[in-house]
């Protein structure tokens, strides 16, 4: 029961953040210089054109009342419409949000898989020639600019190989279906190769260097110690011993890793034309596109919040110390 | 059949520290008899935990075996190859840790943990491990409905027991237990010592006890080995080493030793100084700096371990007159007139 | 220094230096973030204490962990606030105690740390680490080093001119612990609290530390609270003990009564538990449950009834209160 | 206090050696070095570049030099689309990302150390705050953040500063409130208390010198993590078109098809010199790891 309780009241702090992070955008969006408008108003529109614009966004009430509209608005998932496209924003980020997701989750799959075989090889190679040369090279890995990455991976793989298309989700004119029939088909996947991967060699250094670092540190508890006294297999002592529990944090940090993730994709999404939230953000705010903008930054935040959540409550769940406290 | 079940012989381990070495264990050399509680008793670093964790041959990534022998069952253990050595582990020498907190796995349950022994290294089936789980907690005391927690679940005494299980799973020869109770409250500390004597007779097994605390070997142990700066000074039949100790060193713990069956009045004495760096031990007798009745041979010449009574051995220069320097040393002024 | 302050233990007053009335150091367990690691609760670590201590007075505080003994010298230090209660010091609460006040009452109170090794800040010399206390009384500069001398000299540190410029690590323990029974004497204080100052030590070297600190206390007329978990070592120092269990008084009287004839059942089970360096002794069962006390779970009534082998009904409904049974007191339905 | 001062070298060689640079360590000796060179280049970077990194150029037969490759016409890393001098923008490059690196990290260091040493020494309804205030920071999505930033103010090298200092303090201040927390349950610190030291001395005296090089260990991170974002937001177009950056000229290569162009000596360069940078950084740190907890062991 007194977990029942914990969860929520983490949930409800992070209810409570959630709430300051909207409360924050709403003021950047409204207090930052310059008339939010001023992009959308043809210089002929008369002034009551003007102003009828202004009162059909809400823009002409006092700015608490705004903010009161903002969050019943918000609670009704109700986003507003954008300027540019003239249609709901909801409606607009929702159809995005699978294609930043399928990306996030396919990089991040990629990457803890590798990050955690290499990082527990490289633990149990500990002091050897191969450990001393992939640590600076996973620290150099860490150290790119994603877009970068992706622009060397683009210009080797695309334009001179031409393995791979240069951008999208799909080749030009090809429909399909349905979104499945999409998602599963080869097509889709060339294209979600290179973008993935970009993403994923830039996120596996994390679970990499975290999964070593644990292994190392659990290697010299007195339960590994133990373990070889009562004369364990090394494989028994090593994997079912020293990994089980240099596992326990890697795990909590993926969530962790999809929130951050999901930031970082804001550019390599740019680069490869991912018709994804990232991009959509960037093209907003270029545009002055501010509904849409809100409603992007508002969508990453919420799943950034709900990773942090995750992290914490898949850290309760895994560990025996917690969820049999 | 020897008498002996264990018998360790100059035995040496050193520690690779910096481009140096600590030789901690210095050849050190007793005997564990059959069906016997041995203690093997000293301060810190003065290696009683080494010899332990070298009789098991797992040793810290730093630490040797340099010399000597261990001989068990008549076997030297120390030059057999490590895939007979494992062999023997737990099926034949078994370990308590101190902290059965840090020793039990956090993620598995007590009944994994005593499974993993059973069927891995003892070869049981489902069942029987089951059952032998069952009995070894009954053995020792807990219900077996706890089988399935987790050790941290578990207090302090209840997870010590559970090491005593664990330790008693395949019925070894030999049971290794280093400070089994010190980091325990005095009720517990003396409830486990009371099961882990009850068990030892019931099994016939020997035990070890590595402890910092006479009065622990006072209690539980047949016979005890006193340690000092990586040397035994002192072996013999517990009763006898603590009663008529002829080593200045068990000597002088005596006195520093408070005592509640003793008088209300009176008056401890500390052994002055500090037992010295192992890095650059002093020649001779290692005790010598600290011991007041030392003489000139006694920081030149290290003093062999000797057989002063039949079964009680002392490294002492001194040894033959132990009656007369007990009773010197039993007057404090001997200690602050040394100072 | 001494000589200033030498004083006949007999300057025994009616009022008592220090008093705890009720004391109490309840803590909330876990906070909401906490709360995931485990449950939340309120352990009583102090539950309802009293006891008066006279000027020149040594009290053992005995228990096994967990039982609030060394929560109660915390609060003594104020490094802690009682949840409830009151503990007077010569006559004045010290909860209301801030700016100058505190800091004279940090001059007459003082305590002597369990691990020497974690007591002195490692980065510092001995020569700083026993001038923060002069620096704090506002002692000049130059009398200093003088003071610095003379408290090393108190605690029978040979030479201590040459400790000075040292670093902690460079120290032995019983060395260090010297060092630390300096820096608490080097204000004169009038009261002394030593929580478990040996028990880091190794055998032979304890002795010399606890020899000096009862010479001190002696030679300066102390006021002093031991806190240990071993009789053994209580009785060497203190006439009178108070033992705890789950952060309320069971029995307080004179030492030798205690060491001889317990009264309270924890108290008979303390007592035949502790260790004895002597082949023969007594190898019966101790009078007490298996079991540990669970300070997040305590028992109703009785705090000690699930372990007491004489528990009955009335245990379990009622708090025993601590009644005077001939010298000493005894908190137990029994008497 | 003054006595203890007498014996030591002065605040300065004392902070500088309470620092504990991890010489020792052959890869952070490495990044020390990367960081010198770089440091050097910014500082004499008037003196080094050959040309200024905004300048048309035109070859001697007075045509527009763009897109020439390494090496011809004596343009050692070649020229961009529009004429200009690559090596020379690398050149400047380094400076806006050491001021950028180091402002930003200086700030993350300097919040997060004060945030972590007030919540983590006074407890209470101050951490409570301060903590809250950190999940805040941690729900808030630091590159989208910087984006609507740079959107709103005026383009300019201290957006990243700025969001840096406002966002990603919330890292090194939970980091060093648990190290306080640490140090705050050690007895000489207790101690201290007992003996009438004030909060402000306990803190200053006991407190602070210990979680200085953790501090520093945050910064270097964080001139990494402002290097990197810079580099983002520029290649995004919220740059400073004012300030050549490294980002500003991978955005420039990318926007003039030198991908297509296979033109690697325009944009693998900038890339390099932000690897170099960054993980001089981690390799720092990774020395100080070693030997602040050197349980890690290597």
């Amino acid at each position: 029961m007194s977990h029942l309780k914990a969860v929520a009241s983490r949930t409800l702090q992070l209810a409570l953040v959630l709430w300051a992070v909207v409360t924050i955008l709403f003021l950047m969006f409204r207090l930052m210089p310059g008339n939010p408008m001023a992009a959308y108003i043809d210089p002929t529109f008369t002034v009551e054109q003007q102003q009828a614009l202004m009162a059909q966004f809400g823009l002409d009430k006092p700015l608490w009342e705004q903010y009161f509209i903002y969050l019943g608005n918000l609670l009704q998932g109700e986003l507003g419409q954008s300027f540019r496209y003239r249609e709901p924003v909801a409606e607009r980020i929702f159809a995005l949000l699978p294609n930043t997701l399928i990306l996030t989750f396919s990089s991040l799959f990629v990457a803890y898989a590798f990050g955690i075989l290499a990082g527990a090889y490289l633990a149990w190679r500990r002091g050897s020639a191969v450990e001393n040369a992939a640590i600076p090279l996973v620290l150099m890995t860490r150290a790119m600019p994603e877009f970068w990455l992706g622009m060397v991976l683009l210009a080797v793989f695309s334009f001179w190989l031409g393995w791979f298309p240069a951008g999208g989700t799909r080749p030009a004119g090809a429909d399909y279906d349905s979104l499945w029939a999409l998602y599963t088909s080869r097509d889709f996947l060339s294209y979600l190769a290179l973008p993935a991967l970009t993403l994923a060699i830039y996120s596996q250094g994390l679970p990499l260097l975290l999964m070593r670092s644990n292994m190392l540190d659990v290697m010299k508890e007195d339960f590994v110690t133990m373990a070889r006294i009562k004369g364990l297999s090394n494989w028994t002592v090593v994997v079912r011993h020293a990994a089980r529990n240099a596992l326990l944090p890697v795990m909590t940090s993926f969530a962790i890793a999809v929130g951050y993730q999901l930031q970082g994709n804001v550019v390599v999404e740019s680069i490869f034309s991912w018709p994804g939230l990232g991009r959509e953000l960037v093209n907003a705010v270029s545009a002055s596109d501010y509904p849409l903008a809100q409603g992007a930054f508002l969508m990453i935040a919420v799943v950034v919040i709900l990773m942090n959540l995750i992290a914490d409550m898949l850290y309760a769940l895994l560990d025996p110390r917690i969820s049999h406290a | 059949m020897t008498a002996n079940l264990l018998s360790v012989r100059d035995l040496k381990v050193s520690y690779r520290v910096g481009n140096g070495h600590i030789d901690a264990v210095d050849g050190a050399s007793f005997d564990v008899p059959r069906g016997s509680i041995v203690g093997l008793v000293g301060e810190s670093g003065c290696g009683k935990t080494t010899v332990a964790r070298a009789l098991t041959r797992v040793i810290a990534d730093n630490a040797r075996i340099t010399g000597g022998q261990i001989l068990f069952d008549g076997k030297d253990i120390a030059a057999i190859p490590e895939r007979q050595m494992n062999a023997l582990r737990w099926r034949d020498i078994a370990f308590i840790p101190q902290s059965a907190m840090n020793s039990l796995d956090p993620v598995y349950t007590v009944e994994y943990q005593l499974n993993e022994v059973l069927r891995r290294r003892g070869g049981l089936s489902a069942r029987e491990a089951r059952m032998r789980c069952e009995s070894l907690f009954e053995m020792v005391g807990i219900e077996k409905g706890r089988l399935r927690d987790y050790p941290h679940q578990f207090s302090g005494g209840m997870r010590q027991r559970v090491a005593i299980a664990l330790a008693l799973a395949l019925n070894p020869k030999l049971v290794i237990a280093d400070e089994p109770v010190t980091a325990l409250d005095v009720i517990v500390q003396r409830q486990i010592l009371d099961q882990l004597r009850e068990l030892q007779t019931m099994l016939g097994i020997s035990v070890i006890l590595v402890t910092h605390d006479i009065s622990v070997v006072a209690y539980i142990c047949d016979r005890t080995v006193v340690m000092y700066a990586g040397r035994v000074a002192e072996a013999g039949p517990m009763a006898g080493v603590l009663t008529r100790p002829a080593h200045p060193y068990t000597m002088g713990l005596r006195n520093a030793f408070p005592d509640l069956a003793g008088a209300a009045s009176g008056t401890l004495t500390p052994i002055d100084g500090a037992p010295p760096n192992l890095a650059e031990p002093p020649p001779g007798c290692r005790f010598a700096p600290r011991c007041p009745f030392s003489i000139e041979v006694c920081s030149t010449e290290s003093p062999p371990l000797a057989e002063i009574v039949p079964d009680h051995r002392v490294a002492c220069h001194r040894a033959s007159e132990a009656p007369v320097l007990r009773e010197i040393a039993a007057r404090t002024e001997t200690w602050l007139a040394h100072a | 220094m001494a000589g200033t302050r030498m004083r006949s233990a007999v300057t025994y007053s009616n009022e008592p230096l220090v008093s705890l009335r009720s004391a109490e150091l309840h803590y909330r367990v876990g906070g909401a973030l906490s709360a995931l690691r485990g449950r939340s609760s309120v352990v009583k670590a102090v539950d309802g204490v009293s006891f008066d201590i006279h000027r020149g007075e040594s009290v053992g505080l005995l228990g096994e962990s967990g039982c609030g003994k060394s929560s109660i010298g915390r609060l003594l230090m104020k490094l802690e606030d009682a949840t409830g209660g009151e503990i007077v010091f010569a006559g004045e609460p010290i909860s209301g105690l801030r700016g100058a006040a505190l800091k004279c009452y940090r001059a007459k109170a003082q305590l002597i740390f369990q691990n020497p090794f974690d007591a002195v800040n490692p980065r510092f010399t001995i020569r700083a680490t026993l001038a923060e206390p002069l620096e704090n009384a506002g002692i000049p500069a130059g009398e200093r080093e003088a003071r610095i001398i003379a408290a090393l000299e108190l605690v029978r540190l040979p030479q201590p001119a040459q400790f000075l410029d040292r670093y902690p690590h460079q120290l032995s323990g019983g060395q260090l612990q010297r060092v630390v029974m300096a820096r608490a004497l080097i204000l004169q204080p009038d009261f002394v609290v030593a929580d478990e100052p040996v028990s880091m030590l190794d055998v032979s070297v304890r002795a010399g530390v606890l020899n000096v600190f009862r010479d001190v206390r002696d030679r300066l007329g102390l006021t002093a609270i031991y806190i240990s978990h071993d009789l053994a070592l209580v009785r060497y120092v203190c006439e009178r003990t108070i033992v705890m269990y789950l952060g309320r008084i069971m029995e307080d009287g004179p030492t030798e009564d205690i060491v001889h004839e317990p009264l309270h059942p924890y108290a008979k089970a303390l007592v035949a538990a502790v260790p004895v360096p002597h082949p023969d002794q007594s190898h019966d069962p101790l009078p007490i449950g298996r079991g540990a006390p669970d300070p997040r779970n305590p028992p109703s009534g009785c705090v000690f009834r699930d372990r007491c082998p004489r528990a009955f009904d009335r245990c379990a409904s009622e708090v025993p209160q601590l009644r005077q049974i001939g010298t000493r007191k005894v908190a137990c339905h029994l008497f | 206090m003054h006595d203890l001062a007498l014996q030591k070298p002065g605040l300065v060689g004392r902070m500088f050696r309470s620092l504990k640079l991890p010489l020792s360590d052959p890869f952070a000796v490495f990044g020390l070095a990367v960081y010198a060179t770089f440091l050097l280049t910014a500082i004499f970077a008037d003196a080094i570049a050959p040309y200024d990194p905004t300048e048309i150029l035109y070859t001697p037969e007075y045509e527009l030099a763009s897109d020439l490759r390494p090496g011809e016409q004596g343009f050692i890393l070649g020229t961009t689309s529009l004429g200009r001098d690559i090596f020379s923008q690398i050149v400047y490059g380094t400076r806006s990302a050491l001021i950028i690196g180091i402002t930003a990290a200086f700030m993350v260091a300097l919040i997060g150390s004060v945030v972590g040493l007030v919540s983590g020494y006074f407890g209470g309804w101050v951490d409570a705050v301060l903590m809250r205030l950190a999940d805040i920071a941690f729900g808030i999505p630091f590159l989208p953040f910087v984006i609507v930033l740079a959107a709103f103010l005026e383009p300019s090298i201290w957006n990243v500063v700025l969001a840096m200092a406002l966002v990603l303090w919330r890292d090194t201040g939970r980091v060093i409130r648990s190290q306080v927390l640490t140090l705050r349950s050690r007895g000489y610190v207790d101690a201290a208390r007992v003996c009438g030291s004030s909060d402000l001395k306990i803190i200053l005296r006991h407190i602070a010198p210990n979680i200085l090089p953790l501090s520093f260990l945050y910064g270097s991170i964080a001139i990494g993590w402002a290097i990197l974002t810079e580099a983002s937001i520029s290649f995004l177009g919220f740059g400073d078109p004012q300030s050549i950056s490294w980002g500003y000229m991978l955005q420039d290569a990318f926007a003039s098809q030198a991908l297509a162009k296979q033109a690697y000596y325009w944009f693998v360069p900038p890339g390099i010199c932000i690897i170099l940078v960054v993980s001089a950084g981690f390799f720092i740190t990774r020395g100080y790891e070693n030997l602040l907890f050197p349980k890690l062991g290597r």
